[in-house]
């Protein structure tokens, strides 16, 4: 009865109806994303102990200590919200917020994964864009931004430098990666990140290494950990553009650290390691992708976090030199690589 | 001043609400209300246990070595005792810790600066004093740098005796706070 | 070979008249009276011809039965001969005068200054005499005077007043009261420390510059002090450095304290390394007693100090890995992990982890109990293996080198006239070890070498650290391998301590560097003045030179592989 | 390169091995040499005080306790610490001639309130008295003390014959007595 009344609707209606449906993604693509990062910070507090010989969280929630980030949530959405006298108000306000808008706005054109339904492949994507690698590469910059915005407005000589370390950064390594994502597009015929993940029958780690590792690193860096984490670096200027946040502003801007390396993976995994392909898996073909897309998305992510707790910090000089003398032409190399492979021996 | 004052309801409904209660009040207390009110309501509520539950298990303390038991604050970060374990966390900026750790000698030089930390740190926080230091002066008790009784400037929550105290005494002294924040028995009543 | 008795004959014919008396006590040491207005003459010669190139610090007492300040020079010499002179100028307490020493040695500016704000002893020639480790309000209180009367001050916190500062913040003010004013305790001038505003009006000059307050809270200090650098983007154009934020006044409480309950008050001095702070006390004590320890006593006191000085100088090097990497960085805590097994093969000793209060006059505390030598070989040969785990680990990576290689760099005569002593100035070329230079303990009998490193950055300092662990594991191998049998505690030795009348100066080798007290006795149960010269503030006041034109990354990474700890600076 | 670094953290995860000392559940070994909080045989102590004297921190003050031994004298005082002040450096410990006061591996002594780390003799004390023990040795006391009493009278009563013959011995003596006040006169 309803169903056939929906229906109808669709087929009278089509542009409204999937607007409605839009929507309706966005909003449970919103709520998942919040958990699994929360997740995903309980997975490096666990993980991050596992290499320090010690245990993590394991009080609250269990043994496992599942809900530490519950109580971390609780906590910092309940702090006093301190503004700082002297601060620009209303960028101080809006910083956190457009930091998760433009996460939000990387999440909608990322595919999570697919299903097969009667043989056919069917992405989990809420907006399946011609250009979405391109789009996601462009958004990833927009928070660079939004950190910027956070450390302008502060009032804070720390925040100040975080911000501007940011922005130097992003510069540096913005290049080398769009080139590295150019490569790829060459090497796959289209910047559809869907249609890039079919066209791996061999992954793209090894058809382009040297692409791979460069995108790699600056993944890592516009995530900004160590080593790369410059902006924040504790040792050095406190908290980085983050040093004058508080209570729920700070928990977005902590939140939608990890959000975007959950999206940053994502996007590796997709455009190198193959997305959801793999052998279907005979009993559960149903979900066999999704299985093939999550092993690799967490052999990435404890991979990040391995190379968290291993690795010391460059400065900033070292880290723009990094990204202008080697990456860059590095870059270049493997723009040409693709070129001649994809375009000619293809 | 509520959404009640600016916009007079019609009056049948008003009394129909009156009848209403949750908690033992009024339900057009709630409902119509101001700032203070919903904090009163929170503090009846059993919501209030769930924040503090939340509140009691993400201590984060401000990273400020002060003396000996600043090398022993640092032991308690790492892996032979890991604070990580309670949901105890090191955080370099005021703004975002709940607690803050005492852990030496104050003296009038830095009693401004440590004053000025404190204030810059969001409610809830809590603080706690670490080491004989903080609590009396201890082996400086007499000298003519040094301010001796801590908790006339601070809200002292939980004391820690130890010269310095063992990073044991740290985790001892968290979960004693832990154990006020449950109980509701801290001193600025959170 | 100059010895002491070479440079006082020297001194006697260079300058007539100009000592008033003169002793050598003991072999080493030169103590000498100088008439006031000669002193910078007799400086400058033996400095320029008896090689006399370390000064080593100052300390002023406060003879208050003879109407005298005493100001005492300590003077050495960087490996050229052992011996110390200890050069004593005499003053009249009320408008006291001396003339400055900055002139001949760098270095000597904060120690002068250190004494004029503490006896009001004035230095002509200062180039700035401004308070250094006391808040403006103490200043002109002269608080290291005998006479000095707002001691014991118990009611600081309730004479604390509250005012509310045009920024927001509190501020907090201890304004003298009227007895304190009628009493003279109160001070009478306030020479001012620049504020924050005053500063960045004084020296920011460019639209692209600005001055950046490190501390006195911030993640990389090892307790509070000031560091504020002038910064043009992310370059540090020039580094200003307050201390004095946890200046607790060390020296004077312990002439307010016995001998014997001076000792746990040294353990606070530096808290990494409490062994060796007892052990100079204690030296100095039993200098002034006549006694020595038995020789058990002594290898015990040997494998402690060696045991203290291995986890002292992981925590160092761990605590430089978290201020180039970051807090959750794994070799750092893999060397507090390490580090453990050293503090629980001391503790089982001493009974603490941190403050052991373990030396006494004459021997040590308690005996090593039973199967501490397995334990000890077994935690030994790990920190071996680890040590050269770590080595490797910072020759082979490229980050590291990076970071430290070239970066803080301290050429071997800038270390020797900014008075750097221990790691950082082994690391800058220049085998100066007071085991080796002034052999205390049984450390003659003990073959180790003097670790040196050419380059002088900041990796040189932490290679330096790694490979004394190296050898104070050998070290004590050698005396777990020859420790007799015996009494740990020397006959003789009275219970209440009262040394005869007279001065003694000890100096080991520290953690960090060259460690020295100097006490004064008066023939009473309380030391009229113990002064204690420790390795840190010298590194402290070479670094805002080091800082100069380096980026703000590398102000922590040069700070760190100093190896600081706050609190022996501030006593 | 960095592989260095990788390779030794990996080598670590995989050795599985987790140091962390579990403290609230279990206590690690701690050496019999520990200084922790303070020990006092209570039917060992003198009240003499040398614990007092010598702790540089002043936190040691001796305090009546009315569960001590009543067979000692009844102002006898015992030691109280104030771990807010106290170092635990154990000159105390060194310095105590009946080697009753001793520290031990205990340390868990934070508190909510100032208060609560003042320990009085009942809180560091063993061996103490039990309520019978306590009754027998008042008793005892209380015998001693009519012990005493009844010596005191004895000693009064013999005192008083002894001034009674005394008395007449000078009353025998009257008049050499009498003579002497005559020199005294003159």
């Amino acid at each position: 009865m309803v169903l056939s009344a929906i229906t109808e609707f669709a087929a009278q209606e089509p542009k409204i109806y999937g607007l409605i449906i839009g929507l309706v993604a966005a909003a449970i693509l919103a709520s998942v994303i919040n958990v699994v990062a929360m997740l995903l910070v309980w997975l490096e507090r666990k993980v991050m102990g596992d290499f320090q010989a010690r245990y993590g969280p394991n009080r609250v929630g269990g043994r496992w200590g599942v809900l530490q980030l519950g109580a971390d949530a609780v906590k910092l959405f309940t702090k006093e919200d301190v503004i700082p006298r002297g601060a620009d108000k209303p960028v101080f306000v809006w910083a956190p917020i457009v930091a998760v808008a433009t996460t939000m706005l990387v999440a909608g054109a990322l595919p999570f994964g697919a299903v097969i339904i009667d043989g056919k492949e069917i992405p989990l994507v809420v907006a399946n864009m011609d250009i979405s690698a391109f789009y996601i590469e462009a958004a990833l910059s927009i928070m660079a931004i939004s950190a910027f915005m956070a450390g302008w407005s502060s009032n804070n000589k720390y925040s100040m430098l975080g911000a501007f370390r940011g922005i130097a950064r992003m510069i540096a390594y913005e290049v080398p990666m769009g080139i590295c994502v150019i490569s790829v597009a060459i090497m796959a015929h289209s910047l559809n990140v869907v249609e890039i993940v079919q066209a791996q029958s061999i992954w793209f780690v090894i058809a382009q290494p040297i692409g791979f590792v460069i995108f790699a690193i600056a993944l890592i860096t516009d995530l900004g950990r160590m080593p790369f984490d410059q902006t924040e670096a504790e040792e050095e200027i406190i908290a980085g553009y983050n040093t004058e946040y508080s209570g729920i502003r700070f928990g977005l801007l902590y939140f939608q650290e990890y959000i975007v390396m959950l999206l940053g993976s994502i996007l590796l995994v997709h455009l190198y390691l193959g997305g959801w392909n793999g052998p279907v898996i005979p009993v559960i073909s149903f979900i066999s992708p999704m299985i093939w897309f999550f092993m690799k998305l967490i052999i990435v992510l404890v991979a990040l976090i391995w190379v968290r707790v291993s690795l010391p910090r460059f400065r900033i000089d070292q880290v723009t030199d990094l990204g202008w003398k080697i990456l860059l032409p590095l870059s270049m190399v493997n723009l040409a690589w693709a070129v001649v492979v994809g375009l000619y021996f293809a | 001043m509520g959404i009640s004052d600016v916009i007079p309801l019609p009056v049948a409904v008003d009394k129909e609400l009156e009848k209403w209660t949750i908690w033992g009040r009024p339900l057009t207390d709630v409902w119509f209300t101001t700032t203070e009110k919903i904090h009163e309501i929170i503090d009846m509520g059993p919501i209030k246990n769930v924040l503090n539950w939340g509140r009691k298990n993400s201590l984060w303390f401000l990273m400020q070595p002060m003396g000996c038991c600043g090398v022993e604050m640092l032991v308690f970060g790492c892996p032979h005792y890991d604070c990580d374990r309670f949901g105890i966390f090191p955080r370099a900026t005021p703004r975002q810790v709940d607690v803050m750790i005492i852990s030496g000698y104050i003296t009038r030089k830095y009693l401004p600066a440590i004053k000025n930390l404190w204030e810059q740190i969001p409610e809830p926080k809590w603080v706690m004093a670490i080491g004989e230091c903080a609590i009396s002066g201890g082996p400086f008790y007499d000298s003519y740098n040094i301010v001796n009784d801590t908790s006339k400037f601070f809200p002292i929550d939980v004391f820690v005796p130890g010269c310095p105290p063992r990073p044991e005494k740290f985790i001892e002294g968290f979960r004693a706070l832990q154990e006020k924040i449950k109980q509701r028995e801290d001193k600025r009543g959170y | 070979m100059t010895t002491a008795n070479d440079v006082l004959s020297a001194l006697q014919s260079a300058f007539p008249g100009a000592i008033e008396e003169a002793k050598v006590d003991p072999e080493r040491q030169l103590w000498a009276t100088i008439k006031p207005d000669r002193i910078v003459d007799v400086c400058k010669y033996l400095r320029d011809n008896h090689n006399f190139d370390h000064y080593s610090g100052a300390a002023g007492v406060d003879r208050i039965d003879e109407g005298l300040f005493e100001v005492t020079e300590l003077l050495a010499s960087h490996g050229a001969h052992q011996v110390v002179a200890l050069l004593k100028v005499k003053t009249p307490r009320d408008n006291p005068s001396v003339k400055s020493l900055t002139g001949l040695y760098w270095n000597a500016n904060w120690y002068e200054r250190e004494i004029w704000e503490m006896l009001g002893i004035n230095f002509e020639g200062h180039p700035e005499l401004y308070p250094l480790l006391l808040s403006d309000e103490l200043m002109g209180a002269w608080p290291w005077r005998k006479d000095y009367k707002g001691y014991p001050d118990y009611n600081t916190a309730e004479r604390a007043i509250e005012k509310v500062n045009p920024e927001g913040y509190t501020d907090y003010s201890f304004t003298p009261t009227e007895a304190e004013i009628k009493a003279g305790t109160v001070p009478f001038e306030r020479p001012k420390y620049p504020t924050f505003r005053e500063r960045e009006e004084m020296e920011i000059k460019g639209e692209s510059e600005m001055i950046l307050h490190m501390g006195p809270q911030h993640a990389v200090v090892p307790g509070p002090f000031l560091l504020d650098i002038l910064v043009d983007g992310e370059r540090v154009k020039k580094a200003f450095l307050d201390v004095g934020y946890i200046h607790k006044g060390i020296e004077k409480i312990m002439e307010n304290r016995t001998y014997t309950q001076g000792i746990p008050i040294t353990d606070r001095l530096c808290y990494m390394a409490a062994l060796t702070n007892n052990e100079a006390y204690c030296g100095a004590v039993e200098r002034l007693l006549g006694i020595e320890a038995p020789e058990r006593a002594q290898y015990i006191r040997m494998i402690l100090e060696e045991l203290s000085r291995i986890q002292s100088h992981f925590l160092g090097t761990a605590e430089f890995l978290t201020l180039i990497a970051s807090a959750v960085y794994s070799p750092f805590l893999y060397m507090i992990i390490d580090r453990e097994d050293v503090l629980s093969c001391i503790e089982s000793v001493t009974g603490a982890r941190i403050n052991h209060s373990f030396v006494r006059f004459g021997g040590v505390r308690n005996d090593l109990p039973e199967g501490f030598k397995d334990m000890t070989l077994d935690t030994l040969k790990m920190i071996r293996q680890k040590t050269e785990e770590y080595k490797e680990l910072f020759s082979s990576d490229s980050i590291y080198q990076k970071r430290m290689e070239g970066v803080g760099v301290l050429s071997p005569s800038d270390a020797r006239r900014l008075g750097v002593s221990g790691p950082p100035l082994r690391a800058s070329d220049t085998p100066f070890d007071m085991r080796r230079e002034d052999p205390y303990l049984l450390y003659k009998d003990m073959d180790f070498e003097v670790i040196t490193r050419k380059e002088g950055d900041s990796k040189a300092r932490v290679e330096v650290r790694l490979d004394e662990i190296l050898e104070s594991c050998y070290i004590i191998e050698q005396c777990l391998d020859q420790i007799p049998s015996g009494p740990i505690m020397a006959e003789g030795v009275p219970k209440r301590i009262k040394p005869e009348p007279g001065e003694a100066y000890y100096r080991v080798e520290d953690h960090r560097g060259e460690m020295g007290f100097f006490v004064v006795s008066d023939g009473s149960e309380k030391p009229v003045k113990v002064k204690a010269r420790g390795p840190v503030y010298a590194y402290f006041q070479a670094l805002p030179p080091l800082l100069e034109g380096v980026y703000i990354a590398d102000v922590v990474a040069i700070a760190g592989s100093m190896d600081a700890c706050t609190s022996e600076v501030d006593r | 390169m960095v592989l260095k670094n990788l390779k030794m953290t990996l080598k670590r995860s995989m050795s599985g091995v987790e140091v962390t000392r579990l403290y609230p559940e279990k206590i690690m070994d701690l050496p019999d040499a520990e200084r922790g909080v303070h020990v006092l045989d209570i039917r060992k102590c003198i009240g003499c005080g040398a614990c007092a004297r010598i702790c540089p921190n002043d936190c040691i003050e001796l305090v009546p306790y009315a569960r001590g031994n009543p067979l000692k004298n009844k102002k006898q005082q015992y030691p109280q610490v104030d771990y807010g002040r106290c170092m635990f450096c154990g000159l105390c410990v060194d310095d105590c001639p009946a080697s009753c006061l001793t520290m031990s591996k205990v340390f868990e002594i934070a508190g909510w309130n100032r208060d609560d780390i003042v320990y009085s003799p009942e809180d560091i004390a063993v061996g103490m008295y039990t309520d019978q023990e306590l009754a027998e040795l008042a008793e005892e006391a209380r015998k001693a003390e009519e012990e005493k009493k009844r010596k005191a009278a004895e000693a009064a009563k013999a005192k008083k014959a002894k001034a009674a013959k005394a008395k007449a011995a000078e009353e025998g003596e009257k008049g050499s007595g009498e003579k002497s006040a005559k020199n005294k006169a003159e």
